[in-house]
């Protein structure tokens, strides 16, 4: 079996899914068991065949036994092994985490739900472990779709929210999809490994440059690039909180993987960075994103909406950091995919069980909050201080290796970029964290109401034992991330930039 | 002037197709009737489906489904040439099941967003969204 | 809003262009796309799956895994808009309309009115004016069964002519949708409910992917279906062929559904009255 | 000599770590005091059982992660870094005890975070103590400085929320803005971080280069306070006393000395800023803080502002100890770090005993304190010769060597600003102890018996301020572990 892992990864949740349907018509109670057991498994396939890869290098599976260009082929490498690890771990602690919330927001629909939680997850892994460049639009947009109803399910304005993330999202797959089509009709394959192999000859032609920039601009609308970018933050601050914490985490970075992925395998870096020499302005245009992101996310005081906005930001650091084109930098993308997924999903989590506790959504709502929810909160300054860069959290070890990169690429642009945003987030935190530390205060010196136990002054109501489990794990892992950086891009990330690359 | 005349008697179907993008993607940016939106997405993806097929054609053949049915007698090779290339076809079956299927989930967001609001033009939602 | 408009059209409009002076001419025989892999599928496909029709060879076996996931980007459909729009609160029961079906006099009950006796003459109905016509209602009544058995044609000679699954699954799914106008929504219930339909859709797709198993747990890879062969009782060619019939029939099935569970829930903005 | 791979630095890291939640879910104040005694003793140990071998010239090294390839989170114990280690584990069984007087004395609220925070505090300042290279330095750095934030914020109210904000602004704000940027710029030129005898920057960067590295690093660690980016201590003099002076006199300012002067000596290394001649610009920048500081020391009536400003003084001194380049001034500044800690700790301890027993804040309303606290008084009187650097107290051999030092590196400005900084800090310090005892009764604002504050703020002041004394007729271990640092730098 285990030769079949990476397909185990992905057909699981998928036969799963359709079983979860009947079984929401049937008897509501195993829609949850099931999907956990399917995540799960996939959790164990996908590390299974990281470690595979680990040990063997690439592993390729060849879907109905036909051999690229004429089957299709699933390839995990040393880049979507980890990414693949990822998803699975996000998805499966979010699931675990999130239950109490979906079940009593979607009781009456839970096959449904989950169901379509399965399918996106499936959908973002299909993406991540695929090796045929079409396939990936269809797996795109199943991650898509099923992406669309769930925002759409939220309060307010969602369903509006959803129906613009539908039509931007249309645009970029279709823009996507053109320029796989021009790909195609230069090539006559579809395999990014074959595209690679006999796109050189054809580097001079209009065709290979227009595909090119189309498929930069499809995922660049897609993974939310500023100033594409206009969808996002309305779409995940206005989903449903379990779906913002699985969609927020994993969608963007899958869309840069898949970026990195056509760059470096599709395109490769000779055409990418040494024919084209797009890297400076890409950069320049990730600098734009990183600081218009952090002064969006200062502008607002809701809380998710200001952490969308620095998803934007964060979406121009591993951007940025990808067409720095050197080593430190990719690595630094690379890394910083796993480990955004990490700290969004840790950060959007305690925010799903701030917001279910108390109905407020800004974050002047969010007095006292320390002493109500205080392991939330601790989970939430986690999250916050891995997002700002405070070692030994996994975000500074990203952010070292991309301002290592912008220092080796002689970009400063994008090094005080990064250190403007890190500045930002600074304020940003610690502007919540002092409103949920102090507020309500009091104009007193010594506290003598109190009586010198403050902890015990407010009745503590934290989120469900379930969730609070989650949560921790996923603090504990941007621990585990950041001591464990070195591992990591020793481990896989070097395999993955081609030896050209200095 | 020539060259582009031939350009387009040769590429017409690009041409086309082009075209038909343009005007789609017109729509989906310009209009602010959501279902107008969801139109002009649809002529765009409906393009995206044009130019596909017309990769595909190649003068002189015929749909790809084989002459000799029921392929027992493999006796008369297969000619390649003979037959249109399967695969755009194949592509584009999976490209308009995509935008059915996107069709339908925008069309039931714009159910809800009606639900929601009693109007599907975008300005209105906006005035009402901006009052409260 | 326009002129950004104009300026984005313009930009990806100029980028198509550019691409154009390389295109190869439109039918060119002696183009990449016609001559590095489509050689093999035509040449390849009736000889591999017994299949004459060469899309369905790739497109049910070779790219067999992309279709498995275009059946469940239309599943994903039919259930996003389930998810989205049903609602399952119970009309409130201030006034109620009746229709006389005999006659088609539409009966209109104020709160606390009693209900009309003789149940079987009466039906409940959701609007003042409900299109009643005899004519199309006929007429539609005797084409439904020639469509669908169309459709059914259409799945099974997938293999030897244009069609397959997604076809003829549609077709079949537009004869239930045209009961639905022609009648109305609650007619089709009684014969079609709503969780047959979320059944027909899963188990449609569930064919498809279980199949896929199969071959996986024959020992073959996912969606070979060559590794059937012992379990059918044919060599592997016909195995494939097979193998191909199987998953179009899981597709039809599934696209029926998913078009009927779209129509379900749009025409009625997911109350499921009447409908449209 | 190979170091001795040993758990224990780490070890001595982890205690209070290990205690913060005992402490911070203890039910009971006797508990929690319990566990922070207990952490501390058990610290206070385990860093005293290093000392043999480092005085012997050992050094103890542990790594606990290689984060990056090629650099990895080190500890390393050695004879600078034990001297660190070793004032600020003592001194916080002393302010622990002090705390214990302070917070019940005060009845303040929420204690256990109090605590919990002072525990993880200390774990950082131990860990900035032991950082075997820049990295882990700057890990434990911004550990410190987050860990102290709450207590600075201790009240809640508006000033403290203001205060903490500031407080992060300048000591995050500048280790994110200039510290990082700094360290990446060396990781860049260099590919290592590791603190080397002789630095490791030499022959890997021009001299513009090196100057801008020197004062990204020196403004950077902004927790040293060097002009300008030392207003934050001022401010956050809002937190309560014990705050103030361990974290205010001994380890927060300290860890920014401390920073610097590792950062100085062990990635630039002695020579290559000799070589290059940046020492001087170095000492330039603290001999204006320190004469600026103390000058504006002089104008603050309110104590805490007053040793406050003092302490921006101070801290420059060690400062300039490691821009003098020379053994002797090197040698003066290490020790500095202990003269200053005892002598200013003792102060504090003075400045919140007094506040516990009287209520007062300002200098201008402490005439005749003598008579009514003269223990205390007496303590604080110690305390500020310790400062001003006059015998019998430990802070006249830490000027003796930084003046020896100016000697030797040739800079008489240098010898000519100590001696008027002490002068000023004579001039704001005895007036406050003059007229705290020398003052007519009619004067005096303090009438009755003497009644000096509860034992438990009292005890603490007196041990430093006997601490401060013991040192100048017994400066060991402090100063022969300062002169093996200064010997091992070479200056």
């Amino acid at each position: 079996m285990t030769a079949h892992y990476s397909a185990l990864l992905i057909v699981v949740p998928l036969v799963v899914a359709f079983m979860v349907t009947i079984a929401g018509w049937i008897d509501k109670r195993w829609c949850f068991p099931l999907s956990a057991a399917a995540l799960l498994a996939t959790f164990l396939a996908s590390v299974g065949v990281l470690a595979e890869v680990q040990q063997n290098g690439v592993v390729e599976y060849f879907m109905a036994g036909w051999e690229p260009p004429v089957g299709i082929n699933l390839r995990v490498d040393h880049l979507n092994g980890i990414v693949l690890v990822a998803i699975a771990a996000v998805a499966l602690l979010n699931l675990l985490g999130t239950r109490p919330i979906v079940e009593k927001t979607y009781a009456d629909r839970l096959g449904a739900f989950y169901t379509l939680y399965i399918l996106l997850v499936t959908g973002l892994l299909g993406i991540t472990a695929t090796g045929d460049a079409f396939n990936l639009y269809v797996l795109i947009e199943i991650a898509a779709l099923t992406g669309y109803a769930l925002i759409g399910m939220g309060p307010g304005r969602a369903s509006l929210s959803s129906l613009n993330y539908l039509f931007m999202g249309t645009v970029g797959a279709s823009l996507y999809l053109l320029g796989v089509g021009y790909l195609y009709l230069a090539t006559g394959t579809l395999n990014m490994v074959d595209l690679a192999a006999r796109l050189p000859e054809i580097y001079d032609s209009r065709l290979v440059l227009s595909a090119f920039i189309l498929c930069l601009a499809g995922l660049c609308l897609k993974m939310g690039f500023f100033p594409l970018h206009a969808w996002l933050p309305n779409a995940y601050a206005h989903a449903p909180s379990p779906v913002s914490s699985l969609v927020a985490p994993l969608v963007t970075k899958v869309m840069i993987y898949v970026m990195v992925r056509v760059m470096l395998t599709v395109f490769t870096p000779v055409f990418a960075f040494e024919r084209l020499q797009l890297g400076g302005s890409m950069v320049w245009l990730a600098v734009i994103a990183i600081v218009a992101g952090s002064f969006l996310a200062l502008s607002t005081r809701r809380l998710k909406r200001m952490l969308t906005f620095i998803i934007v930001a964060e979406v121009g650091y591993m951007v940025g950091g990808f067409w720095l084109g050197n080593r430190a930098g990719i690595s630094g993308a690379i890394l910083h995919i796993v480990n955004d997924a990490a700290m969004t999903f840790c950060v959007f989590l305690a925010a799903a069980a701030i917001q279910q506790r108390n109905e407020g959504e800004t974050i002047d709502d969010l007095q006292g909050l320390f002493a109500k929810m205080p392991v939330t909160m601790a989970v939430f300054v986690v999250g916050g201080l891995s997002i700002i860069g405070v070692p030994p959290t996994c975000g500074f070890f990203s952010k070292w290796y991309l301002i290592s990169g912008g220092l080796a690429a002689g970009h400063y642009g994008f090094v005080a970029a990064l250190l403007f945003s890190s500045l930002i987030n600074l304020v940003l935190f610690f502007r919540i964290f002092e409103i949920a530390f102090f507020e309500p205060f009091t104009d007193h010196h010594g506290g003598h109401g109190h009586g010198g136990e403050g902890v015990h002054g407010v009745a503590i109501e934290e989120a469900p034992l379930q969730m609070l489990v989650v949560m921790v794990t996923a603090a504990v892992m941007l621990f585990a991330l950041g001591l464990y950086a070195g591992d990591i891009v020793e481990g896989f990330v070097t395999h993955v930039i081609p030896a050209g690359i200095l | 002037m020539e060259a582009i005349l031939s350009s387009f008697l040769t590429k017409y179907n690009y041409w086309v197709f082009i075209g038909l993008v343009m005007i789609g993607l017109y729509a989906l940016i310009a209009k602010r009737n959501l279902v107008k939106k969801i139109i002009g997405m649809n002529i765009a993806q409906t393009a995206v489906i044009l130019f596909y097929v017309s990769i595909g054609a190649k003068q002189g053949s015929t749909i790809p489904i084989l002459d000799s049915s029921h392929g027992h007698d493999a006796h008369h090779a297969v000619q390649a040439i003979d037959y249109i290339n399967p695969l755009p076809h194949v592509l584009m079956l999976t490209a308009i099941v995509v935008s059915v299927a996107t069709l339908g989930v925008a069309l039931a967001l714009a159910i809800k967003v009606y639900q929601q609001y009693g109007t599907l033009e975008e300005d209105e939602i906006q005035a009402q969204i901006d009052k409260t | 809003m326009r002129a950004l408009a104009l300026i984005t059209v313009l930009m990806v409009g100029g980028l198509l262009f550019y691409g154009l002076p390389d295109f190869p001419d439109w039918g060119d025989p002696v183009s990449p796309a016609s001559t590095h892999l489509s050689p093999f599928y035509i040449e390849q496909g009736a000889a591999d799956t017994h299949a004459p029709n060469v899309v369905t060879a790739v497109l049910a076996y070779y790219r067999g895994y992309d279709t498995m996931f275009e059946a469940a980007v239309i599943f994903s459909a039919g259930l996003a808009c389930f998810f989205l729009l049903r609602t399952f609160q119970q009309k409130s029961e201030e006034t109620r309309l009746y229709r006389h079906i005999p006659t088609g006099v539409t009966l209109r009950i104020e709160e606390g009115g009693k209900t009309p006796a003789g149940s079987e003459e009466f039906e409940p109905i959701d609007s003042h004016w409900v299109p009643y016509d005899m004519i199309i209602n006929m007429t539609c009544r005797l084409i439904v069964p020639f469509v669908q058995l169309f459709a059914l044609y259409v799945i099974a000679h997938g293999h030897y002519s244009p069609g397959g699954g997604f076809q003829g699954g549609v077709l079949f799914g537009a004869a239930i949708i045209l009961f639905a106008i022609s009648h109305d929504l609650r007619s089709v219930f009684r014969r079609l409910q709503e969780k047959a339909v979320m059944f027909l859709s899963a188990v449609g797709v569930l064919i498809y992917a279980g199949t896929g198993v199969v071959c996986l747990v024959l020992g073959g890879n996912f969606l070979d279906y060559s590794f059937l062969a012992g379990m059918l009782g044919v060599d592997a060619v016909m195995a494939r062929s097979h193998g191909i019939l199987i998953i179009e029939i899981g597709v039809g099935l599934a696209v029926m559904a998913v078009m009927v569970m779209l129509y379900y829930n749009l025409s009625s903005a997911g109350r499921h009255d009447e409908g449209l | 000599m190979e170091p001795i791979y040993s758990f224990k630095p780490l070890a001595a890291i982890l205690v209070s770590l290990i205690a913060a939640p005992f402490i911070f879910g203890s039910r009971s104040p006797n508990v929690r005091e319990g566990w922070t005694f207990l952490a501390a003793l058990i610290k206070f140990a385990l860093v005293g059982s290093m000392l043999p071998a480092v005085l012997a010239g050992q050094e103890f090294s542990y790594t606990l992660a290689r984060v990056l390839p090629g650099l990895s989170l080190t500890l390393r114990v050695d004879a600078f870094g034990m001297l660190f280690a070793l004032v600020s584990s003592s001194l916080w069984i002393v302010t622990s005890a002090y705390s214990i007087g302070y917070m019940r004395g005060l009845d303040e609220h929420a204690q256990n975070r109090y605590f919990t925070c002072f525990a993880i505090s200390l774990s950082a300042t131990l860990g900035v103590a032991f950082a075997g290279n820049l990295l882990t330095l700057y890990l434990f750095y911004e550990m410190l400085s987050l860990a102290t934030y709450p207590l600075v914020a201790h009240h809640q109210d508006r000033e403290a929320r203001t205060s903490g904000r500031k407080y992060l602004l300048y000591t995050v704000g500048a280790s994110i803005g200039l510290v990082l940027p700094a360290m990446l710029m060396v990781y860049h030129l260099t590919g290592d971080l590791a603190f080397a005898p002789q630095g490791v920057l030499a022959g890997h960067a021009t001299r513009t280069t090196v100057a801008v590295l020197l004062f990204m690093f020196v403004f950077g660690f902004a927790k040293a306070a060097v002009m300008p980016l030392h207003s934050w201590l001022p401010a956050a003099m809002v937190a309560p006393t014990p705050v103030s002076a361990l974290l205010h006199a001994v380890a927060v300012v300290k860890v920014g000395v401390f920073s610097i002067f590792r950062t100085l000596s062990g990635i630039f290394g002695t020579d290559l800023l000799a070589d290059l001649n940046l020492g001087v610009w170095v000492t330039a920048v603290a001999s204006v803080t320190i004469l600026t500081g103390s000058l504006i020391a002089l104008s603050q009536d309110n104590l805490k502002r007053r040793l406050a400003f003092s302490t921006i003084a101070q801290l420059s001194y060690i400062v300039l100890g490691v821009g003098l380049l020379s053994a002797k001034g090197l040698t003066g500044g290490m020790i500095h770090i202990a003269m200053h800690a005892f002598g200013k700790i003792t102060l504090f301890f003075c400045a919140g005993a007094i506040f516990v027993a009287t209520g007062k804040k300002n200098i201008s309303e402490m005439t005749g304190l003598g008579r009514r606290m003269p223990i205390t008084m007496g303590a604080f009187f110690i305390g500020a010769l310790s400062v001003i650097g006059l015998p019998p107290t430990g802070g006249f051999l830490s000027k003796w060597y930084l003046a020896l030092g100016s000697l030797e590196a040739n800079q008489w400005p240098i010898l000519v600003v100590l001696l008027t900084s002490s002068l000023l800090n004579a001039f704001y310090f005895l007036p406050v102890v003059y007229k705290a005892f020398f003052c007519t009764e009619q004067e005096s604002l303090f009438t009755g018996p003497r009644k000096e504050p509860p034992r438990w703020c009292l005890v603490p002041p007196v041990i430093t301020a006997v601490c401060s004394v013991v040192l100048f007729f017994y400066p060991q271990p402090f100063l022969k572990l300062a002169r093996m640092a200064a010997a091992a730098l070479g200056g």
